[in-house]
């Protein structure tokens, strides 16, 4: 269970980095828009757990934001990325702080 | 003393107008993707809403005639329907913007989708319209309004630096990247910014209140003091989003993002401000929005109007913004993004705006209306540049917007 | 013989006069009121429709040149020298016979 | 009071805000019957108050539309007063009529009696 996690939660920080990278780079036109706002989503998601974490957000928000990031996510050009989300959103839902905070620890791009 | 109550009430209820989901939703925008690089825009907006208020004041004063009705005698029954049917369809698009905006707020704190909000919220909306007095309804707004001022607090709790925010708010820089979806938050922070329904609304208030002649000095000061107080919470927003949203890479798409914008200053006490902030600042647009246009509708076919009249007095009247709000909230339930309809209507009332500003220009310059306090040549350029200005770039970036979204 | 004619209905309406020129537009009615009744004068058509209703204040007027609309004035037609008919309002007269205004920004009433 | 004596229609009545008396508003003048004369000229007949023929004024079709919607609350006629009626003419144009009477406000009381009176405080 715990390595799997990592595993994933690896995935996800690769993910995140190469879609800032793709963003940053400037790739396809068209497909940019979709590029940037999929980053600003995961990056979101990150975010959301670092402060539901912290104790700063109620526990309906935070389930209710993962929900939709990971939503946004799926209809992405980068659905993989919604496998993580819906992993922080699963630890939330438990209330499993410790989780969330290695997840995020993980995610966080440099 | 009673002069000065007025003006100090007149300030604070100008927030009630001025910061709405409009201004929430494109300066967290505008802050999150370029930091403070679009500050220009909310001042450029905010100087020519100034003058417009203090306009349509003046305008009340000197002639007696609120602008929709004036704009009639003026130019006739065929040229007021083309302002009048335009202001009308976006006020329409704006209050349904509103109404999201209070339904989100609910959304975030409970939990229950937005959708399943419309319906009460536009009941309650309604209700308060129906039943109670006006000064009730902008007084108690208003000071609920206060709330929005932890953006401000918010500012200094980050510790901003001022040099870099007092240059990008003077000098206008273009990025290098995002062109198109840059000019497109300009035009709709400056069609957030003045919004038609705002000094409509104003002059009718003025002739309701019956100003005369001693009113051109506390209508100077209301104008200026509303306006830029409003405008610092506008400017407030969008640096606070600049400082929180920004560095972590965050968009905003949509208002679950925006709503962690408070949480670095103040922790989950953050979260809950910027909701209420959120509701507070929209249900009170929603009320001033949904009366201005039941008084444009009023002023353009001679009814009764005013909001201290019982439904009674005023059937048609309290049927129009009934119908109105009835309108908004199948908008709202149709399900779109909240945060997208508001961004368009405001690009869109960014568009219309030289409909309803250059008669009502024209009309300002009118001795037989105005006699001697006639706008002054300064005024008009300003007003006028930066309405067309506005209306111009709007009409480039909505469709470069529509086509790179997709 | 005497019919009723909706006057709303043809103002802002283009009026030729009697060789078919163009005069302009119908824009205003000028009226006096004698024993009790209100009793029409004369007729103001200007090349320019709308030009007395956007009253030609400085500010109009600078309007007015960006937009090339600069040419303020037109013919006063006296009130036995207009024919209402179902294709528009009509002038009986001559352009040349008809005493012309210009548009300057009238002194308060 | 006071009610000049020499007018220009356009600009000074037409489109003006019509009032009853107490000040009670009536509706804009949407409409001006002017009665052609051999050998007199023209006179006002009368002043009208009627959205069907302010939407006439954007063309024919326009008025039909608005014919069609007024007969919803059986309004059918145009309300229209004279010169005479006539007590101030400024920034309104005042008239000694009692509103409530007149068919001018044919949609307001439809509305009162259909909508407002039916739902809670519209009776107040």
């Amino acid at each position: 269970m715990q390595a799997s996690a990592l595993l994933t939660g690896r995935a996800m920080k690769c993910a995140v980095c190469a879609l800032a990278g793709i963003v940053l780079a400037g790739c396809g036109d068209q497909s940019e828009q979709d590029w940037r706002s999929a980053s600003s989503w995961s990056l979101t998601a990150v975010v959301v757990a670092r402060y539901w974490e912290r104790g700063d957000l109620p526990d309906t928000y935070a389930r209710r934001a993962l929900k939709k990031i990971s939503d946004e996510l799926g209809k992405s050009p980068l659905p993989e990325a919604a496998g993580p989300v819906d992993e922080l959103l699963e630890a939330v839902e438990l209330r499993d702080r410790q989780a969330v905070r290695r997840l995020v620890r993980e995610l966080s791009p440099r | 003393m009673k002069k000065i109550l007025g003006i100090a009430l007149g300030i604070v209820t100008s927030i009630g107008g001025f910061l709405d989901a409009g201004s929430i939703a494109t300066s967290a925008q505008a802050g999150a993707a370029f930091g403070y690089a679009l500050l220009w825009a909310v001042a450029l907006g905010t100087i020519c809403v100034i003058f417009l208020v203090e306009m349509s004041g003046r305008f009340a004063i000197a002639s007696g005639h609120t602008i929709t009705d004036a704009i009639r005698k003026r130019f006739g029954f065929a040229v007021l329907i083309v302002p009048f049917g335009a202001t009308m369809l976006v006020n329409l698009l704006v209050l349904a913007s509103e109404l999201g905006g209070v339904c989100v707020a609910l959304e975030l704190a409970t939990g229950i989708g937005f959708q399943l909000w419309a319906i009460p919220v536009a009941v309650a909306l309604w209700l308060l319209l129906w039943v109670a007095t006006f000064d009730v309804v902008e007084e108690g707004t208003a000071l609920l309004g206060l709330v929005t001022l932890c953006f401000v607090v918010a500012v200094f709790t980050l510790g901003a630096e001022p040099v870099p925010l007092a240059r990008a708010l003077v000098v206008p820089s273009l990025p290098a990247d995002e062109r198109a979806h840059y000019l497109f938050l300009a035009v709709s922070i400056i069609g957030a910014t003045i919004a038609p329904y705002l000094f409509l609304f104003y002059s009718s208030g003025a002739i309701e209140d019956k100003w005369d002649k001693s009113y051109l000095m506390p209508n100077r000061m209301i104008a200026t003091g509303g306006m830029l107080f409003g405008a610092m919470i506008s400017m407030a927003v969008l640096v606070v989003a600049a400082l929180t949203l920004k560095p972590e890479g965050i968009r905003v798409e949509g208002y679950e993002q925006a709503a962690l914008m408070l949480v670095p200053a103040f922790g989950r006490w953050g979260f809950y401000l910027f909701v209420v902030s959120l509701a507070v600042a929209c249900f009170g647009a929603a009320l001033e929005l949904s009366l201005a246009s039941a008084y444009a509708m009023a002023q353009t076919f001679g009814w009764n109007w005013g909001e201290d009249l019982k439904p009674r007095q005023a059937a048609r009247f309290g049927t129009a913004y009934t119908a109105f709000i009835v309108l908004a909230a199948l908008i709202v339930l149709t399900g779109l993004n909240p945060m997208k309809l508001t961004l368009f209507s405001m690009a869109i009332t960014a568009v219309i705006l030289p409909l309803t500003v250059v008669p009502f220009l024209v009309l300002m310059n009118d001795r037989r209306y105005m006699k001697e306090h006639v706008n002054s040549r300064f005024s008009n350029m300003i007003v006028a540049l930066i309405v067309l200005l506005a209306a111009v770039l709007a009409l480039v970036s909505i469709p470069l917007e529509i086509v790179g979204s997709k | 013989m005497s019919r009723v004619i909706a006057l709303e209905r043809y103002v802002g309406k283009p009026v030729r006069d009697v060789d078919g020129r163009d005069l302009g537009h119908l824009h205003e009615v000028r009226m006096r009121e004698q024993d009790g009744e209100l009793v029409v004068i004369d007729y103001l058509v200007g090349r320019v429709g709308l030009l007395e209703r956007f009253s030609l204040t400085d500010f109009g007027r600078e309007v007015g040149v960006l937009f090339g609309l600069n040419r303020p004035g037109g013919y006063v037609v006296p009130w036995d020298a207009m024919v209402f008919g179902d294709e528009g309002p009509r002038c009986t007269r001559r352009a040349a016979e008809l005493e012309r205004f210009s548009a300057t920004p009238r002194a308060e009433r | 009071m006071s009610k000049p004596k020499d007018i220009e229609l356009v600009r000074d009545v037409l489109d003006t805000q019509v009032l009853g008396r107490k000040k009670r508003p009536m509706g804009k003048v949407d409409g001006v019957g002017l009665e052609l004369r051999d050998g007199a000229p023209p006179r006002v007949a009368y002043f009208e108050i009627d959205g069907v023929t302010a939407w006439r004024r954007l063309g024919e079709r326009y008025g039909r539309w608005a014919a069609r919607v007024a007969r919803w609350w059986r309004h059918t006629e145009p309300y229209r007063f004279g010169w005479s009626q006539v007590r101030d003419l400024g920034i309104d144009l005042e008239i000694d009529v009692d509103a409530e009477r007149t068919c001018a406000l044919d949609l307001e009381r439809w509305l009162r009696e259909r909508f407002v009176a039916r739902l809670p405080g519209g009776r107040r």
